[in-house]
C-alpha cells in the first residue's frame, strides 16, 4: 500500500486570499482553494451578552452560513470544528468578558470546504489583529479506494474517496490542533495523512507569510 | 452585539451637510454609488457591490408539490438573510423589522409584479412543479440594502439555469447538465428597486443613502420599476408624511435610474456569457483583484512526499502499543453491568453499606440476599394479600411494595390508619 | 408544529407498524381480574420501586417505577431567576417541565415538547405548588424536571409522587409530600393505577360511566392539591373515585416515607452511639 | 392571565361579602353575571357565536374542513380546538404572551370533549378511513374579566348549535375512485346535535365558600378553583383543579355537587335562547359589535 | 386574468357598486370597557376590531424608551376563522408582521407622540372577517380607537385601497377584486393637509397612470374621513347625554 503513494495527486490546488475586503467587520478575508471559496468576517473584541459572558476570557462564536437555505446540523458541526481550532490558537484570556464573532460564508463549495473555512478564519483573525499564540491552517486529505492519498480534493474526488480527513495544523510546531475524519482507514494511513498535511501546511504558512509581507510592503 | 451608537454631533453634522446639498462621499443628490456585478462559478450566483455594500444572491431549484389553489404554477421563494457578517447589529435567526421589511418588499417587487413566468415551471400539473428559491446574503451593510438585494436577485434569476426535465408517462426524469443543456428561466421584465431617503420631514431627498445617511433619515420611499416605466411596487416606510408631488417626482427620477441599471445588468450578463462561451475562467476566484496589495494568489503547488511514508512508519512503530488488557466487567446484580473503575454507581446495590445497617428487624435479616428480581418472583407466588412495604437490608433505599409477609402485616396496617386520622385533624391555610 | 433544527430529522410522516397488525387488539375484558393479575374494584396499586439521589448533578432527584411505568425526576435550585423582569420579591418561582422520552410510548414521540407534555407540566405545577414553601425562597426559582422513560399508564400520578420526592431530596422546604394516584372508571367497575392499555381501552362502549381520574394528595394535611378527570362520569362516581384515590395515596405513603428517611440517613448518618 | 392588583383591604371586603352570600356586584354565590349570546356573527365560518359574560367577551368560530380520519379511529371525524388569546384582551398577550394560557385552555377543551357522547363524531365521517369532517373550533378572547372557561364553553355550545355542515355526496366513477361533491344548495346541510355538549362551571373557593362566575377581583382572592364540565343530564365530563392552592376533600365534594346543580340549571335556558333565536330565522337583525 | 369582468360596460363592479363608490362603512366606538380605547369597524364584509392601551409606562425592555416621544407599538392579527381558508396562526407570519410594521409607521406619523415622552401606546388590531382592504380597514378602526382613548392626533388617518381596471380607478377594493390581478394601491391620508402617511402599491402600473390613481385614492380617503367624523360626533353626543352634559 505504501508504494502507491505517487506524488502525482499530492498537490494543492491554486489558492488565493484577499484580506480586509469588507468595510464593516473588524477583520475580513476571502480564501480560495481551486473553486472552493469562503468569505470570513470577524467582529470583536466587543460587548458580550450577559448570558454568554465568561469571566476570564473572550467568548468566541463561530457562525457558518450555507449558500442555500438555513444553517442546519451539518453547519453546526463545522462551526464546532472551527471554533475549537480558533480557541486553541487565540489568546482569548487577553480580552476577558468580551465577545469575538467569526462568521464564515460559503461562496462556492468544490471540496475541502472545512480546510478552506479554517484558512479563511485564520486570515480574518490576522486581519482583525487579534492576539494569537500561533497561526493555523487546514488541510484536507482524501484516501482513494486504492489507498492513494489526495490532498486538497475537489468535490468529485471527495465523493469517490474511501476516507476523508481534515486537520488543523499550527504554525510553530506543526502539530495537529483539530482533526475531523470520515470513512474508515488504518492507523498507518492516518499517520501518513498527518505527515502529508504537515508538509502541505508549510506551503500554506509560506503563503500566509508572503501575503502579509505583500500587504505591509508599503508601510514597512 | 449592539451596533455602535451614532453621536449627536455626527448626526447634526450629517443633517447640516444634507441641508447644504453635500454628501459625505462627494456624490450629488441623485447619484448612485458605483455598482459592480460579478458572477460565481455556478449558474444563478451573483455578487453585487453597491459602493461598500455587498450582497450575494444564489438561486436554486427543487421539485415540490404545488400549492393547492395554484396547481400549475411554480413557486417562488425569496429569503433575505441578514447575516451578522454585514453588520454587528444583525443577529442570526431573529426576524427583525428590517428583515421583514426587506423580504416583503423583495417579494412584492419580484413575485407580485409577475416578472417570472411561473406557469413555465410546472412539470406535472397538481403534482410536481419547480420551486425557485432565491437566497440573498448580506455580506457588508453600508446602506441601501434593498436596491442591492433587488439588483442581485434579478440578475441571479437571469443568470440561473434549471436542469431540463423529461416526462415519459408517469415518470419524470431530471437530466443532469452533462446530458441535456439546462434551461434559463423565462422572465418577462426586470423590476429594479430604487430607494429615496427623506430628511427633515421630507424637505430633503437623497437617492441611494449610505449607512450613515440611513441612520439620520426620517423615512424611506422605495419604488420598484422596470425599463418600460411600469411601476411594480411602491412602499413608503418610516413614519414620514409625503405630498403627492414628492411621490410623482421620485417616480420620475426612479425611471431614469432604472434604465441605467438595467443597461448595466444586461451588459454584465452578456460579458459573463461571452466568457463562459470562450471557455475562459470565470467565477469568484477570477474576480479577485490581483492588483490590490491585500490580495495574493498562488498557483497549484505540489507537496513533497519523499519521506512521508517513512515518517508515518516511524511514528507507528514508535507509538506504544495500546494496553491489550481490557478490565473485566463487573456484574453487581443480574441485568446490570459495569466496566472500568472509579465511579461509585448510584444505582448499585452497595454491599459495604450492609454493615452500617442498623437493622434490628429479624425478618429482614433472613432476606439479606434477596435482590429485586427475586422479590418479584416472590411476589408472583403470593399474588394475593395486602400490600405492605418491606425494607430489604441489602437495598438501601429500594422499597418494594410487597405481598404480605404474615408476621409483619398487622403492625403496618395499624400505623397507616393512625396517620390517616392524624392527618385529618390538621388543615392548612394557603395564602 | 415547531421544526427541530438541532437534529437530523427522520421522515416527516411515519406510522407505527402497530397500526398494521392484522388482528386488532382485543378489547380488555371489563370484568374478572386484570391482565396483570390485580383484582378489580379494589385499591390495589402496582408495586412501586423508589430511589432517591441518583443524579449527582441535580440538587435532588428521584426515580420511580410502578409496574412498567418508569419516571425520573430532577430538581435544580433554588437559584437566581433567569428572567430578571419576572423576579418576585416575596415569593419564589416553581417551574415544572415534564417530558416524554421519544421511546416512552408505543408510538415514537418527538424530541420537542408537545401540547400534551405542556398540559402535564402545568398539572404537575399546580399539584406541587401548594406543598412547597415558596415564601422561603424569595427572588429565586426552583426547577423540577420529570422525564418519562416508559409510559405504562398513570404517568401523571407517579410524576407527582416522584417530583415531590425529588423536591424533598433536594432539601426544599415543604409542608408535606405530594402523592398521586389514578383511577380508571369502566362502567360499573373501576381499576386503580391503570396500565397504558387499561387507560386507552374502551371495552364497554355503551356504558355511560367511563373516564379517568387523577388526584394529587397531601397526606398529612389531608388536602387535595391536584385533580383532573376526563371522560364521562356521574357525580357520585367521581366522588367515590376521589375517595379511592386518596386511599391509594395512603397505600404508597409509607413506602415513600421510608425511601426518604433512608436517603436522609445515608446523606447524613446519625451520630454513632459510642 | 389577565390579573388585577387587589389590596388587602379590598380582599377582606370581598371575603366578608361572600361569607354573607353577597358579592360586590350584588349577586349571590351561585349567580351568573349578565350574559349575552348571539350566534352566526361571522359569515366566513360554518358556525359562530359571540358571548359576553359581564365584561368577558369571547368569539367562537367553527369551520368544517375535509380531512383524513385519525388512523386509530377511521370511522370518526374529530374536533380541533384553538384558543387565541389576542392582545386585544390585554397587552400581556402580545406576541407570544398569550400562548401559554391558550394552550392551557385548549388542552382543557380537548379533555372536556374527550368522550363519546358530547358530539356525535361518527356523524362527521364521510367515508371510513378516507374522508371525514374536521371541525376547527377557534376561540378568540376579546376581553377578559374572569371566568373564561364558562364563557368559552357557552360560546362553543352556541356555535356548535349554529353550525351548518354542507351535505356531501360520494360518487364513485368507473375506476372505483371516489369523488366528493358538495351540495350546491346552501340550505341542504347537516346540523349537529348539541344536547350533550357540556358547559363548564368554574367554582372559585373564596374563604370558606365557593362562588360561581368569579370576576377578576374575586379570583384574586381565591387560592384555587375547580372547573367542572356538566352535561344536560348532569354527568361530569371533565373536572380539574386550577390555581396554586389546595382544597379539602370535603369541599371538593361540596363543590362538585354545587357545580352539577348550577351546570344542569344552565343548560335549559341556554337551549331555550338558542332555539328562540333560531326561530327568528333570517329576519333576525344582526347586532354583532355594533349594538 | 381571473376571467372575471371587474367592470361592466355600464360601469358597474361585481358587487354592483360604481367605480368611485365606497362600501358601506359602519362603526362603533367604545366597544370594550377594559381597554383605554376601542372601536369596531365594518367596511362591507371586512370587519376589524381595534383596541388601544396607553399611553402608559414602557413594558418589557426599557431600552426601547424614547426620551422625546412615545413609542407606538402595534400588533396586527387575524382571527383564524377570518378567511375562507382557515389560518393556522393568528399572527407572527411575514405578512402580519409587515402589516403591524405598516400600522406602526402610519400612526407614528399621525399621533402627536411628542406629548408623551418615555411612554408607550399600544394599538392592537384584529381582523374578524376579511374581505379585502384589510390594511385600510385596520387603519380606520385604529383611528377611531385612538380617538376613543383620547390621544391627540394631527388629523384623522383614513386609508383606502384603490385599483386600476380599464383605465378607470376603482375605489375600496373587495377581496374578489383584489385577487383579480388588479394593480392596487393602498394609501393612508391625513385629509386636511393632504399628507400621505403610508403609500404602498402592488403589481404593475404604468408611471403615467400613477397620478390619476393617487388622486382617486385621496378622494376616497376623504370620503372615509367624512364617515369617521360622523361616527365620532355621534358617539360624543351619546356619551354627553349619558354623562348629563
Amino acid at each position: 500500500m505504501m508504494e502507491v503513494c505517487g506524488s502525482s495527486n499530492v498537490s494543492l490546488r491554486e489558492f488565493g486570499c484577499e484580506q480586509s475586503l469588507l468595510s464593516r467587520p473588524d477583520g475580513s478575508a476571502s480564501f480560495i482553494q481551486g473553486d472552493t471559496s469562503v468569505l470570513a468576517g470577524v467582529y470583536g473584541p466587543a460587548e458580550v451578552k450577559v448570558s454568554k459572558e465568561i469571566y476570564d476570557r473572550a467568548t468566541l462564536e463561530v457562525l457558518v452560513q450555507p449558500k442555500v437555505g438555513l444553517p442546519s446540523v451539518r453547519e453546526r458541526s463545522q462551526e464546532q470544528c472551527v471554533r475549537e481550532t480558533c480557541e486553541a490558537s487565540l489568546l482569548s484570556s487577553l480580552h476577558p468578558r468580551s465577545s469575538l464573532t467569526l462568521i464564515l460564508q460559503v461562496l462556492h463549495d468544490d471540496g475541502s470546504l472545512l480546510s478552506c473555512f479554517l484558512n479563511a478564519a485564520c486570515m480574518a483573525l490576522m486581519d482583525a489583529g487579534l492576539p494569537m499564540s500561533c497561526l493555523f491552517c487546514g488541510v484536507t486529505c482524501a484516501i482513494h479506494a486504492d489507498g492513494q492519498i489526495i490532498t486538497d480534493p475537489t468535490a468529485a474526488q471527495e465523493k469517490e474517496s474511501r476516507a476523508l480527513m481534515t486537520f488543523a495544523i499550527d504554525s510553530t510546531e506543526h502539530k495537529v490542533l483539530m482533526s475531523s475524519t470520515k470513512g474508515s482507514f488504518s492507523v498507518h494511513e492516518l499517520q501518513q495523512c498527518i505527515a502529508v498535511s504537515q508538509k502541505a501546511s508549510e506551503k500554506i504558512f509560506q503563503f500566509y507569510r508572503d501575503s502579509v509581507r505583500r500587504r505591509y510592503s508599503k508601510t514597512l | 452585539m449592539k451596533d455602535t451608537p451614532l453621536a449627536n454631533c455626527e448626526r447634526d453634522f450629517l443633517l447640516k451637510a444634507i441641508e447644504e446639498k453635500k454628501r459625505l462621499d462627494g456624490r450629488q443628490t441623485y447619484d448612485y454609488r458605483k455598482i459592480k456585478i460579478t458572477f460565481g462559478t455556478d449558474y444563478g450566483c451573483c455578487f453585487v457591490d453597491l459602493g461598500k455594500t455587498r450582497v450575494m444572491a444564489q438561486v436554486s431549484c427543487e421539485i415540490v408539490t404545488p400549492k393547492e389553489n395554484r396547481p400549475n404554477e411554480g413557486i417562488m421563494f425569496f429569503n433575505i438573510e441578514l447575516s451578522p457578517m454585514a453588520s454587528p447589529a444583525f443577529e442570526q435567526g431573529r426576524q427583525s423589522e428590517l428583515s421583514v421589511n426587506l423580504n416583503r418588499q423583495l417579494e412584492r417587487c419580484l413575485r407580485n409584479s409577475k416578472c417570472i413566468d411561473t406557469e413555465s415551471l410546472c412539470v406535472v400539473s397538481g403534482e410536481k412543479v419547480w420551486q425557485i428559491r432565491v437566497d440573498i446574503h448580506m455580506l457588508n451593510h453600508d446602506g441601501n440594502l434593498m436596491d442591492a438585494a433587488s439588483i442581485a436577485a434579478i440578475t441571479a434569476l437571469y443568470h440561473f439555469k434549471r436542469p431540463d426535465v423529461g416526462i415519459q408517462g408517469e415518470e419524470v426524469t431530471v437530466y443532469p447538465p452533462e446530458e441535456r443543456d439546462p434551461i434559463p428561466l423565462s422572465i418577462y421584465h426586470m423590476p429594479i428597486s430604487v430607494s429615496f431617503s427623506f430628511f427633515q420631514q421630507g424637505t430633503y431627498l437623497l437617492v441611494d443613502p449610505c449607512e450613515r445617511e440611513e441612520r439620520v433619515m426620517d423615512g424611506l420611499l422605495m419604488i420598484a420599476m422596470n425599463k418600460h416605466r411600469e411601476i411594480c411596487s411602491i412602499q413608503s416606510s418610516g413614519g414620514i408624511m409625503l405630498l403627492k408631488e414628492q411621490v410623482m417626482r421620485c417616480s420620475k427620477i426612479a425611471s431614469v435610474k432604472v434604465s441605467e441599471i438595467t443597461e448595466l445588468i444586461t451588459k454584465a450578463l452578456e460579458n459573463d456569457k461571452k466568457a463562459r462561451k470562450a471557455g475562459g475562467r470565470f467565477g469568484f476566484a477570477e474576480s479577485m483583484p490581483q492588483e490590490r496589495i491585500t490580495a495574493l494568489k498562488k498557483d497549484e503547488t505540489p507537496v513533497e512526499m519523499t519521506d512521508v511514508t517513512e515518517t508515518a512508519y516511524d511514528i507507528v512503530q514508535k507509538a506504544e502499543a495500546p494496553p491489550q488488557t481490557v478490565p473485566s466487567p463487573v456484574l453487581p446484580v443480574p441485568g446490570m453491568g459495569q466496566v472500568g473503575l472509579g465511579l461509585q454507581n448510584s444505582w448499585g446495590l452497595e454491599d459495604d453499606e450492609e454493615e452500617e445497617e442498623e437493622d434490628d428487624d429479624s425478618v429482614e435479616e433472613q432476606e439479606e440476599k434477596v435482590t429485586k428480581m427475586e422479590v418479584e418472583q416472590h411476589r408472583k407466588e403470593q399474588s394475593s394479600g395486602d400490600v405492605v412495604e418491606i425494607s430489604d437490608s441489602e437495598e438501601e433505599e429500594v422499597i418494594i411494595l410487597q405481598p404480605e409477609i404474615p408476621n409483619r402485616g398487622p403492625k403496618n396496617a395499624g400505623s397507616s390508619s393512625d396517620q390517616k386520622g392524624a392527618a385529618k385533624s390538621k388543615k392548612r391555610q394557603t395564602k | 408544529m415547531p421544526t427541530d433544527t438541532k437534529r437530523v430529522r427522520g421522515p416527516e410522516v411515519s406510522q407505527s407498524p402497530l397500526l398494521f397488525v392484522s388482528k386488532p387488539a382485543t378489547a380488555l375484558p371489563s370484568h374478572g381480574p386484570r391482565t396483570d393479575g390485580r383484582p378489580r374494584d379494589q385499591v390495589d396499586v402496582r408495586p412501586v420501586f423508589v430511589r432517591c439521589g441518583l443524579v449527582s448533578q441535580a440538587k435532588g432527584s428521584a426515580y420511580i417505577e410502578a409496574g412498567n411505568t418508569k419516571l425520573m425526576s430532577c430538581v435544580y435550585g433554588p437559584r437566581e431567576t433567569e428572567r430578571k423582569d419576572e423576579t418576585d420579591m416575596k415569593c419564589g418561582r416553581l417551574t415544572t417541565d415534564m417530558r416524554f422520552a421519544p421511546f416512552s410510548c408505543p408510538e415514537r414521540g418527538s424530541w420537542i415538547q408537545g401540547s400534551q407534555d405542556k398540559d402535564l407540566s402545568l398539572m404537575l405545577h399546580e399539584s406541587l405548588q401548594p406543598a412547597v414553601c415558596l415564601h422561603k425562597y424569595p427572588r429565586s426559582q426552583i426547577e423540577v424536571n420529570v422525564m418519562v422513560l416508559e409510559n405504562s399508564g398513570s404517568v401523571l400520578a407517579h410524576a407527582v409522587t416522584c417530583a415531590s420526592l425529588a423536591l424533598a431530596d433536594a432539601g426544599i422546604e415543604m409542608y408535606d409530600l405530594v402523592l398521586g394516584c389514578a383511577v380508571r372508571q369502566d362502567g360499573s367497575s373501576y381499576v386503580v393505577d391503570p396500565t397504558y392499555k387499561e387507560e386507552n381501552s374502551c371495552s364497554s362502549a355503551s356504558s355511560e360511566n367511563q373516564g379517568g381520574l387523577t388526584v394529587a394528595f397531601l397526606p398529612s394535611l389531608n388536602q387535595i392539591s391536584g385533580l383532573q378527570s376526563d371522560g364521562e362520569m356521574t357525580e357520585e362516581t367521581l366522588t367515590a373515585g376521589v375517595r379511592t384515590c386518596i386511599e391509594g395515596c395512603y397505600k404508597i405513603y409509607p413506602v415513600i416515607q421510608q425511601a426518604l428517611a433512608k436517603a436522609v440517613r445515608r446523606a447524613a448518618p446519625p451520630p454513632s452511639e459510642s | 392571565m389577565a390579573t388585577v392588583q387587589v389590596s388587602e383591604a379590598e380582599k377582606v371586603y370581598i371575603l366578608h361579602g361572600i361569607r354573607d352570600d353577597l358579592r360586590v356586584d350584588g349577586r349571590g354565590c351561585e349567580d351568573y353575571r349578565h350574559t349575552e349570546i348571539e350566534t352566526d356573527v361571522v359569515s366566513n365560518t360554518d358556525g359562530s357565536a359571540k358571548v359576553t359574560l359581564g365584561h368577558t367577551a369571547v368569539l367562537v368560530g367553527i369551520k368544517a374542513d375535509l380531512g383524513k380520519p385519525k388512523p386509530m379511529l377511521p370511522k370518526e371525524g374529530y374536533l380541533e380546538f384553538f384558543v387565541d388569546c389576542s392582545a386585544n384582551a390585554t397587552p400581556e398577550f402580545e406576541g407570544r404572551g398569550g400562548e401559554e394560557l391558550g394552550t392551557e385552555l385548549s388542552n382543557t377543551l380537548y379533555k372536556v370533549f374527550n368522550n363519546k357522547h358530547s358530539v356525535d363524531l361518527k356523524s362527521l365521517c364521510i367515508s371510513p378511513g378516507e374522508h371525514c369532517w374536521v371541525l376547527y373550533v377557534d376561540v378568540l378572547l376579546l376581553q377578559c374579566d374572569g371566568n373564561l372557561y364558562d364563557a368559552i364553553s357557552i360560546a362553543i355550545k352556541a356555535a356548535l348549535f349554529s353550525t351548518k355542515i354542507p351535505k356531501v355526496h360520494i360518487s364513485a366513477d368507473e375506476e372505483g375512485a371516489k369523488e366528493i361533491e358538495l351540495s350546491d344548495d346552501p340550505y341542504d346541510c347537516m346540523r349537529l346535535n348539541v344536547e350533550n355538549v357540556p358547559c363548564i362551571v368554574t367554582l372559585c373557593k373564596v374563604g370558606h365558600r365557593h362562588v360561581v362566575d368569579a370576576t377578576l377581583q374575586e379570583k384574586a382572592c381565591s387560592v384555587a378553583s375547580l372547573i367542572i364540565s356538566v352535561t344536560q343530564k348532569g354527568t361530569v365530563t371533565c373536572m380539574r383543579k386550577v390555581g396554586g392552592g389546595s382544597l379539602d376533600p370535603e369541599s371538593i365534594f361540596e363543590m362538585t355537587e354545587a357545580g352539577k346543580r348550577v351546570g344542569k340549571a344552565l343548560h335549559a335556558p341556554l337551549m331555550d335562547l338558542l332555539q328562540q333565536e333560531e326561530r327568528l330565522g333570517t329576519k333576525r337583525q344582526k347586532v354583532g359589535f355594533l349594538g | 386574468m381571473a376571467g372575471l369582468e371587474l367592470l361592466s360596460d355600464q360601469g358597474y363592479r361585481i358587487d354592483g357598486r360604481k367605480a368611485t363608490e365606497l362600501r358601506k362603512v359602519q362603526a362603533r366606538m367604545g366597544v370594550f370597557a377594559q381597554a383605554d380605547g376601542s372601536a369596531y369597524l365594518e367596511q362591507g364584509n371586512t370587519k376589524a376590531l381595534a383596541v388601544v392601551y396607553g399611553p402608559h409606562e414602557m413594558r418589557g425592555s426599557r431600552s426601547r424608551t424614547l426620551h422625546d416621544r412615545a413609542v407606538i407599538n402595534c400588533q396586527y392579527s387575524m382571527a383564524t376563522f377570518s378567511t375562507a381558508e382557515r389560518k393556522r396562526r393568528p399572527h407572527g407570519d411575514r405578512k402580519s408582521t409587515e402589516m403591524s410594521l405598516h400600522l406602526k409607521q402610519t400612526f407614528e406619523a399621525a399621533v402627536m407622540t411628542q406629548l408623551y415622552p418615555r411612554s408607550q401606546i399600544d394599538i392592537y388590531v384584529k381582523i374578524l372577517q376579511s374581505d379585502g382592504g384589510n390594511y385600510s380597514v385596520c387603519v380606520n378602526a385604529a383611528t377611531l380607537a385612538v380617538i376613543d382613548a383620547g390621544i391627540p392626533m394631527r388629523d384623522y388617518v383614513c386609508a383606502c385601497t384603490v385599483g386600476f381596471v380599464d383605465e378607470t380607478p376603482l375605489a375600496d377594493l373587495c377581496y374578489a377584486e383584489e385577487g383579480g390581478g388588479v394593480s392596487s394601491l393602498a394609501l393612508a391620508l391625513l385629509p386636511r393637509g393632504g399628507q400621505i402617511a403610508l403609500l404602498q402599491m402592488d403589481a404593475r402600473l404604468h408611471q403615467d397612470h400613477l397620478e390619476t390613481l393617487m388622486e382617486a385614492a385621496m378622494t376616497a380617503c376623504k370620503g372615509v374621513s367624512k364617515v369617521l367624523d360622523e361616527v365620532v360626533r355621534q358617539h360624543l353626543q351619546e356619551v354627553s347625554v349619558l354623562t348629563g352634559e
